[in-house]
């Protein structure tokens, strides 16, 4: 694995000289999952990394999206990112996508990528990624975070499930919790956020062992990591089954029954 | 014919419904109805003794709704028979309520 | 828990709407575990955070040590650390320490605060904050991270087993692993460094249960973590003892048989 | 008198010593010298047949050399007697060497 920095200048090598070089890719959201997500990659010596974000910075955020800083305050949030990432790696290429992922444009930006990162914060969206993700055969590290809970999964790679394998019918909009409403301590997907990190390194430097597994986190738990041995993908599954019926993106919020962002939206706890 | 001592762990937001109380020790027969106790008494029993309201939260259709995962001995329920595992004394069951926020 | 916001400012509300206000604390180093702990505690709103670190930035540690930039080469680690905390969070204070900690200084240095963070890289400055610890009655969050592994534990809190009592004799100099020899994946102290900031205010906010544990992380291990029921404090313990002969600070350099700093060593690996 | 397969693991560097391999199935007597086996058997076995140098990286006086703890089933080995420990069937014995960089 580390001789791949043998091709790298000897600036890159004292920078890099325990480290992995890797190739493009990418596409963190830059919130509190995406932000610890897209510094420890950014730093690690990714390539190019591609982060979408349509919001702009907003100081109740900075205490969990520590990519930021207070004077960014009203930037986009992903140009904030990219400025925190140059700052501690000028060599990697940050390309910088300000607007919403939707189905109209989420093929088109995922495919110059090698993998995905689902650092968003709702179901639609994560529905969404999944097909983007199963259609473009690229594999995705999915983590989610809500106040001392955490979850993390590599989905779709190695003849592991996807997303819709595990849940092929969304939940109940009334039972999903949104960190707006619920709030979240900023350590808690900062733990998940790293680990996406590392479990993107892991996948693209072939040191993962594609063994389908669910991590649980629980801040408060004791243990506060469990692991679950998860099912392998399902030959039904109507994104990366047998005979896939998801052909192309769908009207998201429609499947899911409920809108796709977070905005404004009181949900009921759980 | 003994009993079976069930260790039961909610996580994810799931202990909201259980008095924030995330580990339950929950006693069953090992036979129900001249049979071995499966899984799904475990979950029928959970909504008829552990929850007074919201119970639609937990169950669906005679199942966890949408969106929960359940763990047999940390296993994906899927790879054991889901509502049809036998119940073994002191299995660890645990239900999870996916997470979606980030 | 969430009531101590009451006391807050309107500004300070907006922020820390979901968040905890800390009393005065700390001590993070800030290298590849200190880095993260202390950004997410700073973010947090912890109320004074000390930050103690001899070195200066160099470009070969910014891939794990995520607080630093380029622009801050040869600046002080603990000085540029409190730039990067201030930008964040303005309101928190920070106390930079750009001193080697040392048996002359230690108690002196910590006195001050409620709780220590050990975030160094040798055998004997972690006897000496541990005893440092002992001594003041603060509880002690310890963090470690070597190549893909990684281990956090907090000690002497509540009852439980401080490092002495884990590990009355000093591990022999030749199976000691540093990280300047044996490299490290940024990452992996990052994962280590944010559970020790999370550890750290469950300890200050009392919502840590007391019960000692050790949590082990192996990044490339399935499963990646694994937590172990510790032992009790030892009553034959010199340091928490029932008896204790650790009266004052010793020379812990030569209790544990080596150099107290990672510099210009070649040590072998294990 | 059936024999006991006991799971070692070693982490934390300490599979470096073991070729880089973490896991290990291990079979011994259930009894040894006409008492039932016990932990300290295990270390002599793992020192005298899965080692072939830097042994005293891994033993030292008998016991683990300063620095390794030793988990019984996920516990601290002090909590269950440490080299008396009595070895079961399928029991999980980890040896991680603990780390101090940062
Ligand atoms: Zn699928
Ligand atoms: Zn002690």
């Amino acid at each position: 694995i580390l001789e791949k920095t043998a091709s790298l200048s000897n600036t890159e090598i004292k920078r890099y000289g325990r480290q992995l070089i890797l190739p493009k890719w990418g596409k963190p959201r830059a919130g509190g999952l995406g932000a610890p997500a897209a510094l420890y990659l950014g730093a690690a010596g990714i390539g190019k990394l591609g982060i979408v974000d349509h919001d702009d910075v907003d100081s109740s955020n900075l205490h969990r999206q520590v990519i930021h800083t207070e004077v960014k305050e009203g930037m986009n949030k992903a140009v904030s990112a990219k400025l925190a990432i140059k700052a501690i790696n000028s060599q990697c290429i940050v390309q910088t996508y300000p607007v919403s992922m939707e189905r109209s444009n989420a093929l088109e930006i995922i495919q110059d990528y090698d993998l995905v990162l689902d650092c968003t914060d709702n179901v639609a969206t994560r529905y969404m990624l999944n097909d983007a993700a199963v259609l473009l055969g690229k594999p995705l590290v999915s983590g989610s975070a809500l106040r001392y809970d955490g979850q993390l999964a590599v989905y779709n790679y190695q003849g592991g499930p996807c997303y819709r394998c595990l849940h092929p019918v969304p939940p109940p909009p009334e039972t999903v919790g949104r960190c707006s409403d619920n709030g979240v301590l900023g350590a808690v997907p900062g733990v998940i956020g790293i680990l996406q990190a590392l479990e993107a390194i892991k996948v693209i430097t072939g040191l993962h062992s594609g063994e389908p597994s669910f991590l649980i986190f629980s801040a408060l738990s004791i243990p506060m990591f469990r692991t679950m041995k998860l099912r392998n993908k399902k030959s039904n599954c109507p994104a990366c089954g047998d005979n896939p019926t998801i052909t192309h993106l769908i009207d998201y919020v429609e499947f899911c029954g409920s809108e796709a962002t977070d905005k404004g939206i009181s949900q009921s706890l759980l | 014919m003994s009993d079976l001592t069930i260790n039961v762990e909610f996580s994810g937001g799931m202990e909201l419904l259980f008095k924030n109380e995330r580990k339950h020790k929950i006693t069953l027969p090992s036979q129900t109805n001249g049979e071995p106790t499966k899984l799904q008494q475990l979950i029928f029993h959970i909504r008829d003794h552990l929850m007074t309201e919201k119970k639609d939260l937990f169950v669906d259709n005679d199942t966890v709704r949408p969106g929960i995962l359940v763990l047999v001995n940390d296993v994906d329920w899927e790879l054991c028979e889901e509502l049809e595992y036998e119940l073994e004394d002191k299995d660890q069951i645990v239900f999870i309520s996916t997470l979606h926020g980030g």
